[in-house]
């Protein structure tokens, strides 16, 4: 065989195996779709759900998610914008900053279900926490820590060593530096990195069953005290999210409806991914155009 | 050895004008390896001195070290004394240093910034918080740095929609808004086309006047148009250091007459 | 200057949140301590209940219900199973455990610390794939299924199929309650395993010669219940003991109930629950039993 | 002129670094309390009940609550451990030819529609719950190897195509980013000699890359050997030796899973579901080590 028809060949199987792949995302994201957005109506979104009758809706589930990703950012990107930050600039490269650096990636890939049984027994049981918004958003910290370490460090490596270089010869500290012109020019990177996390913590199951618990009490949306019991903001009442009610339709759901309900709710879910990621793009672009100039 | 032999013979003279900065037996060591052997020089208050050499003689490493941005990659030992201190010592201030020793790099770097900001951004830092001292300095120092007329109109456009020629000169004006005396350049127009490599010269000739310019260059032909004194750096060591008159038409050294006769290099 | 103290700010508010936290922790063990000594107190007292999943919708619908006239209770339930629900309430770490079984059951209990109030009966029942053409078994042939004698249905007068057994998660309430009733101690094949009735149904239904076995709520026509002796599994049968595979939903409390905690559980017992929400959710109330069983699986008549 | 005494600038470091450093000093914390718990409880089955290692690991019998002929509990954690790794390398082996397949079109064919619109996509199916992975599993693939292999469904096959799916995406992106620092030059330089894009792709694209594209499979089979939920809706939670691809087995997660509600804390039961998570948070690190070391390997080349 000629290298020319090597090179065709060759061609011909990689299209034929991306088409496959493609086949499998339209598969699963239609099957996804296709049997859920008929059940995606105005009274699935906006009705809390049932125990055991039909006719419940995912409000309480859909706003638990979206709360709880916001209380794990609030609490992991701090911290992993730091750690990145000391991972990009401070750290020597020696033996203790790749043992960090190990232990780090060790945690993303740890079972769920074990960080889960973790944040059970210490946040939930040993600090009193209890079922609760608090504990699954220490939980997810534990996988988000990783990832979005990854993306921030990421980001702010493909700031170029030159940027650094013309701050600190101005006479301005290494901190001011990084501050105030590599983190801002790394900004698009880290939202997109933020964004694309937000979707793990969004799908995430395992760990919540034990830390942020799996029912969702009925809570007032006009009560915008946190530290009452039955506000909605409050974050020490336990929260059932969207992805724990998709399981526990599936596994132990008594509702006539269970089927629907849950083919609906993961079809809000995938819309949810989808609405994150193309944000995440347009976000980046948007920054990405105005930082270098072009519009 | 012969190599021993080379390193041995040197010229390095002592100019009559009063100093800005010398250095003193200055090392540089990256870990093992020792890319600057005992550097002592004394580059004279308002001239323009340039430092000539190979590829990995040694001068930008050298450059570098003056104003401490060898800090984090390299170990420096030696003096390097300006204003009767030695800034080199340990309990020095390094950012004040750096406010007074400016650098401009090879590369244009401006931030990824508007054109007033980059000129800014280092001075809100320092607590200069009145707009109309920032606006004074952000016209004195493009003015001097020749690009007052490019940008005038544009000044909250992006930095990086400069061409490589303006976003240099903008690179030296920001390093002159912080007011510094000395002026560290290291290749500033290698990347650059002629007639921008030009206008930065004749832009360094009217600076030195009221600043110290130590600059590293490659080309020969611009170290001889602008500079007063000259210092010819040899696989990490200065060989010569004259008036640049002197290291061009009547060098002590075999290894500099080889060089700027374009023998090697 | 739009980026001046982002890191700042981002930084406080992480500090602030971890700062919350740990307030919050602490004012909630403070109200945790003032429900359990003070239990007259007017102000809302918290009531957690932990374990059985399957116990899980009934009681939080119950609670959900109570909470509408009792505004100063907020109890909350959740998952986690029975095995967990014994030792959080055995530790003191929440008011209530539901469990499936007898805490003397669990292993790792002491169950002469708690008190156990049995709340609702549930039954359940071997069911097949549709297709096995067996709607009736006696009591030996479903042990011999189990442990693995009877290999194909042929045997039983149904297709020519082999038999494959899903089992329930080894510790769950519900295969403690089937092996008690049909096994007489014999140890069970190790076969596929699930430890969710959706998951079971779901399997059974599809899986051509599967058996498994379900609490009568999650029977649907998508699955062939069979009768055991030829005695059909229903509530009435339940009640005198003639369909012998059922058991108790507990909650445990550590040592008497007080305040809320015993309110709650008095509601629970209420005609106005037995009669209404667990006959709903496919239980039978324990007030329609006409026996009663012990943690040795000893039964009397009431 | 005052070059010595600290500024405002020596603070702002100052202040940097506290922030920095206790940002990753709490990150330490976290890591080094959970890895501790886990060990600890793991050990215990060792250390409290006297459980034999070697026995642990080698043994067939998965019956906590049940003594074996030697007084000991059984708790052999083989048949989870074998199927653990047959379902994650045979996934990984599955994965890896799509992946990179996709990333090739990605970079090397069709950059513009492949960035525009494969991209997104496979982000998309990172965030999709494992419940619903499970649960198309179970509803889909499982009949299908029923009806072509016969017996439940269940078992190796069914987790295998599971998990491809699910680390297919990760698989691929990070394969995208390895064949992208390929610098350009390489390419450039290739094709001006003559190479055909498949002769450019086989010999120099592919193998600059190659430490890279190790790297990611490694962390497909990571994400693969610590997913629980959907791989215990497909796999049969047996905890059988597997004796085909088809017959009903458990991984260390799905029977961790499975059983973890029902036991109670200290007691052998629970603590051998630990052991399964110890081996699980080991592996993990082997994983990460591998990474670390095709890393330093690939540098030096």
């Amino acid at each position: 065989m000629s290298s020319q028809q090597s090179n065709r060949v060759a061609t011909i199987v990689i299209n034929i195996m991306v088409a496959f792949v493609v086949l499998i995302l339209i598969f699963l994201l239609g099957d996804i779709l296709i049997t859920g957005l008929p059940h995606v109506t105005l009274h699935l979104l906006t009705s809390p759900s049932q125990s055991f009758a039909a006719g419940g809706g995912i409000r309480d589930q859909l706003f638990n998610s979206f709360y709880l990703l916001v209380l794990t950012l609030l609490i992991s990107f701090p911290l992993s914008l730091g750690a990145a930050i000391y991972l990009a600039e401070y750290a020597a490269n020696n033996w203790l900053t790749s043992l960090i650096r190990t232990s780090i990636e060790v945690l993303s890939s740890l079972p769920s279900v074990v960080v889960g049984l973790f944040g059970y027994l210490l946040f939930v049981i040993q600090f009193k926490f209890g079922f609760s918004i608090l504990s699954g958003a220490i939980a997810l910290t534990f996988f988000n820590l990783p990832l979005l370490i990854r993306s921030i460090e990421g980001s702010l490596h493909a700031v170029p060593r030159s940027q650094h270089e013309a701050g600190i010869s101005l006479g301005l500290s290494n901190w001011k530096t990084i501050k105030g012109i590599i983190l801002p020019a790394a900004l698009p990177g880290i939202l997109t990195g933020i964004i694309l996390s937000a979707g793990r913590v969004f799908g995430e199951a395992a760990a919540l069953i034990y830390t942020a618990g799996e029912s969702a009490p009925i809570v007032s949306y006009t009560n915008w005290n946190p530290l009452d019991s039955n506000s909605f903001l409050n974050p020490m009442r336990p929260a059932e999210t969207l992805a724990v009610h998709i399981w526990k339709l599936n596994t132990e759901g008594v509702t006539p409806d269970a089927v629907s309900i849950s083919a609906g709710a993961s079809a809000v879910l995938v819309i949810v991914l989808l609405i994150f990621n193309l944000s995440a793009r347009a976000i980046g672009n948007h920054l990405y155009q105005k930082g270098s100039g072009h519009k | 050895m012969e190599n021993n032999n080379i390193f041995a013979k040197t010229h390095l003279v002592t100019p009559q004008e009063p100093p800005a900065i010398t250095t003193d037996n200055l090392q540089v060591y990256y870990g093992d390896n020792h890319a600057m052997h005992d550097a002592s020089l004394s580059f004279p208050e308002h001239q323009i001195t340039a430092l000539i050499g190979a590829s990995g003689s040694g001068k930008s490493t050298y450059l570098r070290s003056l104003n401490r941005m060898n800090d984090d990659l390299a170990t420096v030992k030696g003096k390097i004394m300006y204003h009767g201190i030695d800034i080199n010592a340990s309990d020095v201030n390094v950012y004040e240093i750096r406010r007074h020793i400016g650098m401009v790099f090879q590369l244009p770097n401006p931030f990824a910034k508007s054109i007033r900001e980059n000129l800014t951004f280092a001075l809100k830092a320092y607590g200069i918080k009145k707009k109309s001292e920032l606006d004074e300095r952000v016209e004195t120092s493009l003015k001097e740095a020749a690009l007052w007329d490019e940008v005038k109109d544009n000044l909250n456009r992006s930095a990086l929609s400069l061409s490589g020629g303006q976003a240099q000169r903008l690179c030296i004006a920001r390093s002159l808004a912080i007011k510094p005396d000395v002026l560290l350049l290291d290749e500033p127009a290698s990347a650059l086309d002629p007639i921008s490599t030009a206008k930065i010269e004749a832009t360094l000739l009217k600076l030195v006047k009221k600043y110290t310019i130590i600059i590293v260059t490659h080309n020969m032909q611009q170290a001889s148009r602008i500079s007063k004194y000259t210092a010819f750096f040899h696989l990490g060591h200065v060989l010569e250091f004259d008036t640049t008159s002197h290291i061009f038409q009547e060098p002590q050294v075999p290894v500099t007459r080889d060089y700027v006769l374009g023998n090697f290099g | 200057m739009k980026n001046k103290g982002i890191v700042s700010t981002i930084v406080t508010l992480g500090l602030v949140g971890l700062l919350l936290a740990g307030c919050s922790s602490a004012s909630s063990s403070k109200t945790k301590s003032s429900s359990s000594s003070a239990s007259s107190a007017t102000k809302t007292t918290k009531v957690t209940a932990v374990g059985s999943t399957a116990l899980q919708p009934l009681v939080e619908q119950a609670a959900t219900n109570y909470q509408k006239t009792n505004k100063n209770a907020n109890i909350t339930v959740q998952g986690g199973g029975s095995g967990t629900g014994l030792s959080q309430v055995q530790q003191g770490a929440v008011q209530i455990g539901n469990s499936d079984i007898f805490a003397a059951q669990q292993s790792g209990i002491k169950a002469k610390n708690l008190t156990d109030h049995q709340v609702a009966v549930v039954g359940m029942a071997p069911v097949v794939n549709k297709d096995v053409g067996v709607t009736n078994v006696s009591m030996s042939q479903l042990r011999d299924i189990f442990t693995g004698k009877i290999t194909n249905w042929k045997t039983l007068g149904g297709k020519n199929q082999k038999i494959s057994v899903i089992n329930r998660a080894q510790g769950s309430g519900t295969r403690a309650t089937f092996e008690a009733a049909v096994l007489e101690g014999k140890k069970a094949v190790t076969s596929q395993e699930q430890d969710s009735n959706g998951t079971v149904q779901k399997l059974v239904a599809s899986t051509p010669g599967a058996i498994s076995y379900l609490a009568f709520s999650y029977i649907n026509p998508k699955v062939q219940a069979l009768d055991i002796d030829h005695v059909k599994p229903t509530d009435a049968n339940v009640t005198t003991n003639k369909w012998k595979i059922w058991s108790y939903e507990h909650m445990y409390t550590k040592g008497q109930a007080t305040g809320t905690t015993k309110q709650f559980l008095d509601y629970m017992l209420s005609s106005k629950v037995q009669k209404s929400l667990v006959k709903n959710l496919g239980y039978i109330s324990i007030h329609n039993m006409k026996v009663t069983k012990n943690a040795q699986n000893v039964v009397a008549t009431k | 002129m005052d070059l010595k005494s600290p500024s405002k600038a020596t603070n702002e470091d100052r202040r940097g670094r506290i922030i920095t450093y206790s940002c990753i000093g709490i990150i330490i914390v976290l890591v080094v309390s959970i890895l501790y718990f886990i060990a600890s409880r793991g050990l215990a089955t060792f250390i409290q009940n006297h459980v034999n290692v070697f026995r642990f690991l080698t043994g067939t019998q998965w019956n906590p609550s049940l003594l074996d002929s030697h007084g000991q509990p059984e708790v052999g954690a083989l048949p989870m451990i074998t199927t653990s790794f047959l379902v994650t390398i045979l996934a990984a082996i599955v994965a890896t030819p799509f992946a990179f397949a996709v990333a090739i079109y990605m970079v090397e064919i069709a950059p513009k529609r492949g960035t525009k619109l494969l991209q997104p996509v496979m982000e998309l199916l990172v965030g999709i719950p494992s419940v619903v992975y499970g649960f198309i599993g179970l509803t889909v693939i499982v009949p299908i190897v029923r009806h072509i292999f016969g017996g439940t469904g269940v078992g190796i096959l069914a987790g295998t195509l599971v998990l491809f799916v699910m680390i297919l995406p990760t698989v691929t992106s990070l394969s995208v980013d390895a064949l992208t620092a390929v610098p350009m030059y390489l390419r450039s330089a290739s094709l001006a000699l003559g190479a055909t894009r498949w002769q450019t792709i086989r010999k120099v694209i592919l193998r600059a890359a190659m430490p890279r594209l190790l790297t990611a499979i490694i962390f497909g089979m990571a994400r693969a050997f610590g997913e629980a939920l959907a791989v215990q809706m497909v796999i049969g939670n047996a905890a059988l030796m597997p004796t085909s691809l088809v017959s009903p087995t458990s991984t260390l997660t799905s029977q961790l899973t499975t059983e973890v509600g029902n036991t109670v804390m200290g007691t052998i039961q629970n603590n051998a579901l630990w052991s399964l998570a110890l081996i699980l948070l080991l592996m993990s690190l082997v994983f990460n080590l591998l990474v670390h070391f095709i890393g330093k390997r690939g540098e030096i080349k």
